[in-house]
């Protein structure tokens, strides 16, 4: 039966065929293609949209689907069918959900790039679009892979395009310094991610995420695992759940590196090198999304092991401040977005470890929307600024450019979570979700909670400066005077997202909910469709959360929402007050020393560049010296030893024959000597 | 008959390059050496053996004359293919016809002599890896030693002689060491012959007797020593690597890229059919496989670091391999499907991969005629396909998926962690598994500092496009070991239907 | 079986000597051409001569061993002489190596010699020598074997001393007689002393005599064998009595050094094995397998780290020539009583392929001086360029003394250490490792010379020698030949070797 | 009878004389007769026990001996002879131009 899941490969496969196109073109030489190859592209990812479209509909009636579709490899071991290791696809509400996103957000990204890059003059387009194709494919793979190894392969291959889009401008020295980290870090992270995979393997012999009644998805067999009704392997002498968690913790290796959390973030802010589509695409919809996702889309795993969840919400919580207030000094418009989505995944890393899986999903989708809104409305900007980044050279674009403001403001206000936009709703739940389960009886959480909730206001605030800086007050350059024009190319995705980023929030009114008893949380209830272990209430039921309330649910909502939204509202106040001027100045100096730590990113590049530069290669250095002067110099020693011992041995040839007689005569002497004692017949 | 015709007319083909006059040399061997590629993937798509051949395993393209008798035993020209060996017999015709390609812009004297030396050692490589009686083996393992030796000494970089007496010696004493402890084993086991399978399976039905004082449990230990000393000089592995660097940095490219992409694998195919299948009772026990996994893990480490701490393009490539060869050790000593499998399939992966990229820095060495990272930078602006080739290729010695290297290490990883034959296996694979995050380290930087930023060369010489010639080699290893990413089947199910007697006998896991 | 094998059954008995005969015959006759002629000078027909006399010598011997005369398939060894020679395998064996080095040795002489004096002279003491060694193979008598060996080393004096203006020739000559000299009394009275013990100097009879046990002459007997394993020492250019040979490799004309550390130590070698296989039991008083453990030991050690850093060609290939010496001692080394012959037979089969790659050695280094190209390492840079057919030939020798294959020289020295390990000396073979490998290195200084390093200065070679080059190339082919070629030669040796083990 | 012990010391006693003599003459024909004391202590030997054993093999061989003695003779002297043209010398240990 010819089921719209039957043309699932496609939506990977054509983005991966506009890679093909590009890539032949790059290899011709010849400008071959119109537009440096955009084209293709945009029909690839056009048409995988309208196909992940087409499945959010089949899965919004009721299916879903999960098949093998490529056996990769398989293991021999001895007495059983042996280890198959596959390529399969995973269609459910989480999947067809983010392939939308993704699709969507690529799909806008390469319309945006022909404003960004082509009308730019750009050399080697065809490299560019190659990237951005085989970068969408790589994140749909990873999307829909329907086992651990498989969202790995994939995981990993996005890495790649990051390197290759990060560095696109590879003859500067900045862009391949860039690249080289961003793939360094997160392969760091992916190490462990690795062995992650390698052990739900050798735990379970199986690393699907949903599988089959006879033989289920590993999140459900840990469940049964520590129910007794399945045994896993367990490793180096630990329990059942000890080492699941280990597991759980390593995967997290990997999604700490690629949703760049603490201590694992440092990658990303450098990699604002990249083209700004491309730093668009990478922080909305595919790399840094791609871990949180990850989380999710295993979170039945995770879900078992208390210690993982506390873990993951403790980093995630911790990172949304940490990463905020390091936004809060920067100057460059795309650093100050770049510490933003640190801060967000962390916001959505701590809503996974608290239990919020709905929550996080719902940020994920809404940051989705107004993170590649804000990038591409600071690639509106920085192309009218000729490349000048610094908001301190800006100023006043607001008149200039209407269409880029007014969506840039609702992305702003969206990620300062001001009500009602769909970052409000979001983060709240978020919010909410730690608070409650906090309250009862995980400290953790509320550790979490009060990181998360002091984030708010320092959001709201960089945010708000950086709106400020850039479009209000008078224009600081002449740069800023006389912005260059964009294009419908520009606009138009710009339009598009400054909706969603508007509205896209009222795909899960929860307080709403709470309020008037409506129905209207139609995430939760997507979420909670399809395999029935994959469900959110599934997901309730096997974590260790239950809630606890201040006073009431629809007090504890209220209370939630107001403190947010106050805090939320005092950080943009602040940020008017100091910056809605028409000549800002920098008010760093008020924080003291505290400034140079925070220009300085807590010195967490420092002491990663010191690791590298002066740990680890000293220690090589080293290694190479022992290795030319004792290793090597242990193999020419008893080369030199044998010849000086042969050119000591060839002395006994004297030249003299008398001598020789003598020799003879003692030599055998001796043998007679020792073989008379030893036959017995002398002494 | 086919693989005396294969070992046959490549023998032929070096005599009638090595007396063709030199500027024909390069291009007739090309032609010739397609004759093996042609009769390999012939094999290979006929292929339709079962089983291990040491291990009553049907053998494909089986002959079996005797030869000669010696002391009472039959020496025999044996040969034959099974799935360990037909993925390195292939890997031998592809790899040597291209290398011979890669080398028509560096060799520029006394051609004839190198091509046909490229081709005599092609043929004894082929006899290497076909050969199942083990002086007909040993005949062609130390066979290949002669050609290397001048392939590295006569078209060599400055130090070439000491590279080239180096590795002839430093072989030759492993050989040595080896022939002593197999020799002791066979004595003592009642067979008539010098037949691997034989030899084997005598092995395994416990025959062996005891020697000299020693009772056959300790006679295995020491030959299983003295067998493993051997053949890890030929790895190499660590401390017994020294050679390697040494013999890559001076030999000509095309050279580098026989000596790691099938020269390093005679020794782990060694390993695999004389160690691991003839004493896996030896290689089980724990003290032996904790020493063995040691080894693994510390040169997979130490080689990474060692390759960090290098300037020459070509050292790094160098030291990487002693790295990735560590990796295969791991994956034998695992003694489960997968890591056996994996350990062979790296053999494979690693030869392509290897070979890529030796022969891509050999194509920025002919243009530039330095190797060393500070000497230039932003080639990307000169050299864009070459680079970029490179660049993919770097990302495959990564071990980046669904190119080969990620399948073979995958393979042994997921293999080595569920070993029930090393102890603490998880710990050992983890430590080994760090090796894929230094590996990116030092790549990264050194194409960072070579291949980007913004154009500049030390030396004085012209930067051209590299010839089409140059180029078409470098695709021909991408575009195959992304196929053996995409689809490790081609060849991994032969190796597991291989392999899996091997792992049966110890009854390990996945 | 073709008629021509049956014929040799139905000869005389005597006529199993016919491969010495012929070789000794054919020293007579140039004798005689010279005595009846002795001015004129007709190198090619005294070197034809040579040359056809040695062939058949090597055509009858092979013709013997092919037929299975003095075989076990045939009755056993032909004792002639009242049992004082015996003609049987080992001893046709030998006697086609003796053949077939003195055939290329005199092939290659007539270039060698061309501007030289007293051929005929040359030519037949070379066959005289030849003859001696024939007769060293058969001995089956102490007395026998001292004159055989006398027979063989007198000529030999006489010919490194040939070229009798030239100061190292006869410093050489010199000092080989002299410990010659020293070695024959030491090897004679070596024999006094086992008669005195067993009152017999039939090897049979003394091997009886010793193992029924020599009550109060034990040590007497003991002190005999151990000097009579002097006198071979000697022969074969083994420590202690080894310090005549590389000068006189070095001094001696080349091909004469080729003759000498290929046929002559073969010659030691022969007579070794039957005299202590046959002649002496194993508990006679001294354990002389550990005697030859000692000896081999020292002998390819001494011999390998000599070599290894000499300055001359020829001088190298004379330690390296000590240390094959060592390695054949295995065969004896090695030795156990039943399966002895195994490693008996390798230990033969190492010295046949052994006479084809040193010999060409020697006469690649023939060549070089035929040249007057110098004679160390340095002097040889390059000269593959210039003369690639005979440096492809060196190299095949260097290739095969260090036991590489595609080269005969890899079967025979890895048979060797297999029979080694197999009587269980391990560590025999371990210690012939090492050296093999430190070997390794110098052999292939040559080969770096020829090919790796390039010329120093340009001269014009001479003229192409047409039978030195025919020599060693036919010698070179032998090499390469005898790998795929293994089998007659191993089995043969083995099976010959077998049959003298009592 | 003399017991054959006595011919052995006897023999050993001129062997050990001809070794003496062999280490420390330098003239190469005292070095040659030394050779010869020593030959024929062996001779010594084979004669003596040749009468205790009851048979002519050792006395036949002692024959033999000598007469191979002088033929070693006939080519020392030649050698000699050719080492005199040579280094003006007859002193062995003159001849030392090749050594190591």
């Amino acid at each position: 039966m010819a089921g719209i899941f039957d043309f699932g490969p496609a939506i990977v496969l054509l983005p991966f065929l506009s890679f093909l196109i590009a890539v032949g073109t790059a290899l011709s030489g010849r400008d071959l293609l119109p537009k440096g190859g955009a084209i293709p592209g945009i029909a690839a990812t056009a048409g995988s949209l309208v196909l992940s479209v087409a499945m959010a509909a089949a899965v919004a009636g009721g299916e879903v689907y999960d098949e093998t579709i490529y056996t990769w490899a398989v293991g021999a071991v001895p007495g059983s069918d042996g280890l198959e290791l596959t390529f399969g696809l995973l269609i459910d509400p989480l999947s067809s959900m983010m392939l939308v996103i993704v699709t969507l957000v690529a799909l806008l990204v390469h319309v945006f790039s022909l404003g960004y890059m082509n009308d730019d003059g750009e050399t080697g387009l065809p490299r560019y679009y190659a990237g951005l194709g085989l970068f969408t494919a790589s994140m749909l793979g990873f999307v829909v892979a329907d086992n651990l190894l498989m969202a790995f392969m994939f995981f990993e291959l996005v890495g790649l395009c990051s390197y290759l889009l990060i560095g696109f401008h590879f003859r500067e020295p900045g862009p391949p310094s860039a690249a080289k980290k961003a793939f360094l870090v997160t392969r760091f992270g992916d190490y462990f991610f690795l062995i992650g995979v390698v052990a739900v393997f050798a735990t379970f012999g199986t690393a699907q995420f949903v599988g089959t009644e006879a033989a289920p998805g590993f999140p459900v067999l840990a469940e049964q695992a520590l129910a007794g009704e399945f045994t896993a392997n367990t490793f180096l002498g630990l329990g059942t759940e000890a080492w699941f968690t280990v597991v759980g913790l390593l995967v997290l290796g990997g999604v700490i590196g690629k949703s760049a959390q603490f201590p694992l973030h440092t990658w990303l802010p450098d990699a604002m090198e990249g083209p700004t589509p491309v730093s668009a695409l990478i922080h909305a919809a595919t790399m840094v999304a791609a871990g949180v996702y990850l989380v999710a889309r295993m979170y039945g795993f995770y879900a078992v092991s208390p210690t993982a969840l506390g873990v993951i919400a403790l980093v995630g919580g911790f990172t949304a401040l940490f990463a905020g207030t390091m936004g809060v000094v920067k100057r460059e418009l795309k650093q100050v977005l770049a510490y933003s989505t640190i801060s967000q995944y962390g916001y959505m890393m701590l809503a996974l470890g608290a239990g919020g899986y709905v929550a996080a999903t719902f940020h994920l989708l809404t940051h989705a929307f107004f993170k590649a809104l804000l990038f591409l409305g600071a690639g509106s900007v920085i192309l009218a600024m000729h490349h000048n980044e610094n908001m301190w050279d800006m100023g006043g674009l607001k008149d200039k450019m209407p269409v880029t403001y007014y969506s840039f403001l609702a992305g702003s206000l969206a990620l300062a979570g001001i009500f009602p936009f769909a970052g409000f709703w979001s983060k709240d739940e978020i919010l909410f979700e730690t608070l409650i389960h906090g309250l009862d009886g995980q400290p953790l959480l509320l550790v979490g909670y009060v990181f998360g909730l002091l984030a708010v206001p320092v959001t709201a605030f960089y945010t708000f400066r950086m709106v400020f800086l850039t479009f209000h007050g008078d224009a600081r350059t002449e740069q800023a005077e006389s912005p260059e024009s964009v294009r419908w190319n520009v606009k138009g995705p710009l339009v598009v997202l400054g909706t969603l980023a508007t509205v896209a929030g009222a795909v899960n009114l929860a307080p709403v909910r709470v309020l008037t008893g409506a129905h209207v949380d139609f995430l939760h209830a997507w979420l909670d469709g399809g395999f029935s272990d994959l469900t959110v209430h599934h997901y309730a039921e096997i974590d260790p959360y239950s809630s606890a309330y201040i006073g009431g649910e629809l007090t504890t909502v209220l209370l939630g929402a107001a403190v947010s939204l106050g805090l939320a509202l005092l950080g943009l106040g602040l940020a008017y007050r100091l910056y809605a001027v028409p000549e800002p100045v920098e008010h760093t100096d008020k924080l003291g020393s505290a400034k140079d730590l925070l220009y300085d990113n807590y010195y967490q590049d420092e002491y990663q560049v010191y690791l590298a530069n002066r740990v680890v290669l000293p220690v090589a250095r080293a290694a190479d010296t022992f290795d030319q002067g004792v290793v090597d110099g242990a193999v020419n020693a008893v080369s030199s030893v044998s010849l000086f011992s042969g050119s000591r041995i060839r002395r006994i040839q004297t030249g003299v024959v008398s001598n020789y007689a003598a020799l003879v005569t003692l030599g055998l002497t001796a043998l007679l000597v020792v073989f008379g004692v030893l036959g017995g017949w002398l002494l | 008959m086919i693989i005396e015709a294969l070992i046959g007319i490549t023998f032929l083909a070096a005599l009638v390059v090595m007396l063709a006059p030199d500027e024909y040399a390069g291009k007739l061997a090309f032609a010739l050496s397609l004759l093996p590629v042609v009769g390999s993937l012939y094999m290979w798509a006929g292929f339709d053996a079962g089983g291990n051949a040491l291990m009553a395993g049907s053998i494909a393209y089986q002959t079996q004359l005797d030869w000669l008798t010696v002391a009472g035993y039959d020496l025999q020209w044996f040969v034959g293919v099974d799935g360990i060996s037909l993925p390195l017999v292939v890997l031998s015709t592809v790899l040597s016809s291209l290398a011979i390609v890669s080398a028509w812009t560096p060799i520029d004297t006394r051609q004839s002599q190198f091509y046909g030396l490229m081709l005599f050692m092609e043929a004894n490589l082929l006899g290497v890896f076909t050969a199942l009686d083990f002086f007909l083996w040993f005949v062609f393992w130390e066979a290949v030693l002669v050609p290397m030796y001048f392939l590295i000494g006569v078209w060599g970089g400055p130090r070439r002689k000491y590279a080239a007496i180096k590795f002839f010696v430093y072989t030759n004493i492993a050989s040595l060491v080896m022939f002593i402890g197999f020799m002791a084993l066979v004595f003592n086991l009642p067979v008539g012959s010098f037949g691997l399978p034989e030899i084997t399976q005598s092995l395994q039905a416990g025959e062996l007797s005891s020697f000299v004082g020693l009772d056959p449990a300790t006679l295995k230990l020491a030959a299983f020593a003295a067998m493993f000393a051997g053949f890890a000089v030929k790895v190499p592995v660590v401390p017994v690597h020294t050679w390697l660097p040494d013999a890559h940095v001076e030999a000509p490219t095309p050279v580098s890229v026989m000596l790691a992409g099938v020269l390093l694998k005679m020794g782990t195919y060694a390993l695999l059919r004389f160690n691991f299948t003839m004493l896996p009772d030896v290689a089980t026990r724990p003290l032996v496989a904790t020493v063995i996994a040691a080894i693994a893990v510390i040169s997979v480490i130490y080689g990474a670091m060692l390759a960090l701490a290098q300037q020459d393009l070509k050292r790094i490539v160098a030291y990487s391999s002693v790295s990735s060869m560590g990796y295969v050790i791991l994956g034998l000593i695992a003694y489960t499907g997968l890591g056996i499998g994996g350990a062979t399939f790296q053999m494979v992966a690693h030869g392509l991969i290897s070979g890529l990229m030796f022969m891509a820095v050999g194509v920025i060495y002919n243009v530039t005629h330095t190797r060393m990272v500070g000497d230039m930078s932003g080639m990307a602006d000169r050299m864009p396909i070459t680079v970029g080739i490179l660049v993919a290729g770097a990302f495959g010695y990564m071990g980046l998926p669904l190119m080969a290297g990620f399948a073979a290490e995958y393979f042994i990883f997921q293999g080595a962690f569920a070993s029930t034959v090393i102890p603490s296996a998880p710990l050992f694979t983890a430590a080994s598994m760090f090796g894929i995050v230094i590996v990116a380290g030092y790549l990264l930087f050194a194409m960072q500092r070579t291949l980007f930023g913004e154009f500049s060369l030390e030396t004085d010489y012209e930067v051209r496009r590299a010839h089409f010639h140059d180029v078409a080699p470098l695709a021909v290893l991408l575009l195959c070991t992304i196929a053996l990413g995409v689809a490790p089947n081609i060849f991994f199910e032969m190796i597991t239907d291989a392999i899996e007697p091997v792992v049966a006998v110890v009854g390990g896991g996945a | 079986m073709e008629p021509l094998l049956m014929q040799a059954d139905q000869l005389p008995q005597w006529t199993a000597l016919a491969p010495a005969l012929a070789l000794g015959l054919t020293g007579l006759l140039l004798i005689l051409i010279d005595s009846v002629d002795p001015d004129s000078s007709r190198p090619a027909l005294l070197a034809g001569i040579a040359t056809v006399g040695s062939l058949a010598s090597l055509g009858l011997a092979g013709w013997f061993l092919s037929a299975g005369t003095g075989q076990a398939g045939t009755g056993g060894g032909i004792s002639l002489f009242g049992d004082a020679l015996v003609v049987d395998g080992m001893a046709l064996f030998f006697q086609a190596l003796f053949a077939s080095v003195t055939a290329l040795v005199v092939v290659a002489s007539y270039d060698y010699l061309h501007d030289h004096p007293h051929r005929a002279e040359f030519y037949s003491l070379v066959l005289f020598a030849a003859t001696g060694m024939a007769l060293m193979a058969a001995a089956n008598s102490l007395a026998v074997a001292f004159i055989a060996l006398e027979l063989a080393s007198l000529p030999s004096y006489a010919l490194v001393a040939f070229l009798k203006r030239d100061a190292g020739s006869v410093e050489a000559g010199l000092k080989y007689f002299l410990i010659g000299a020293l070695s024959s009394s030491v090897f004679a009275f070596g024999i006094s002393l086992v008669y005195a013990a067993t009152g017999s100097l039939l090897l049979p009879d003394v091997y009886a005599a010793l193992s029924g046990g020599v009550e109060g002459l034990t040590g007497v007997a003991a002190v005999g064998i151990l000097m009579v394993a002097g006198g071979f020492a000697f022969k074969t250019a083994s420590v202690p009595f080894h310090f005549w040979a590389p000068e006189a490799y070095e001094g001696a004309p080349a091909p004469v050094s080729a003759f000498l550390s290929s046929a002559s130590k073969a010659a030691g070698f022969a007579l070794a094995f039957r005299v202590f296989v046959v002649g002496f039991p194993l508990d006679a008083g001294i354990d002389w397998v550990l005697l030859f453990q000692v000896l081999a030991v020292v002998t390819m050690t001494l011999g390998n780290f000599a070599a290894a850093t000499q300055e001359e060609v020829k001088r190298m290939l004379a330690y390296s020539s000590i240390g094959h010496a060592g390695y054949a001692l295995i065969g004896l080394a090695a030795f156990s009583g039943g399966a002895g012959g195994d490693v008996l037979g390798a230990s033969m089969a190492h010295l046949l392929v052994y006479g084809f790659m040193n010999t060409g050695a020697f006469l690649f280094v023939a060549l070089a001086e035929h040249w007057g190209v110098g004679r160390t390492f340095d002097d040889y840079a390059g000269l593959a360029s210039r003369a690639p057919m005979a440096s492809v030939a060196m190299s095949v020798f260097m290739f095969s003394l260090a036991g590489l294959p595609p080269f005969g020289g890899f079967f025979s020295k890895y048979f060797l250490f297999m029979g080694a390990i197999d009587a269980g000396f391990w560590w025999l073979a371990a210690v012939g490792a090492i050296n093999s490998a430190l070997s390794l290195f110098y052999y292939s200084r040559v080969v770096k010379a020829l090919w790796l390093n390039d010329a120093v200065g340009e001269f014009e070679l001479g003229s192409t020698p047409t039978a030195l080059y025919a020599a060693i190339v036919f010698a070179a082919v032998a090499t390469v030949l005898l790998l795929p070629g293994f089998a007659p030669v191993i089995e043969t040796a083995q099976s010959v070797a077998t049959t003298i083990v009592p | 009878m003399v017991p054959p012990q006595y011919y052995l010391l006897l023999a050993a006693a001129v062997f050990c004389i001809g070794v003496f003599g062999l280490l420390t003459r330098r003239n190469a024909l005292l070095f040659l007769m030394s050779v010869e004391l020593m030959l024929n202590a062996a001779n010594i030997n084979l004669v003596a026990f040749s009468y205790y054993w009851g048979n002519v093999t050792g006395q036949t061989f002692g024959l033999f001996t000598m007469a191979l003695a002088a033929a070693e003779v006939a080519i020392g002297i030649g050698i000699i002879l050719v080492l005199y043209r040579n280094f003006h010398e007859i002193d062995v240990t003159e001849a030392t131009t090749m050594r190591w």
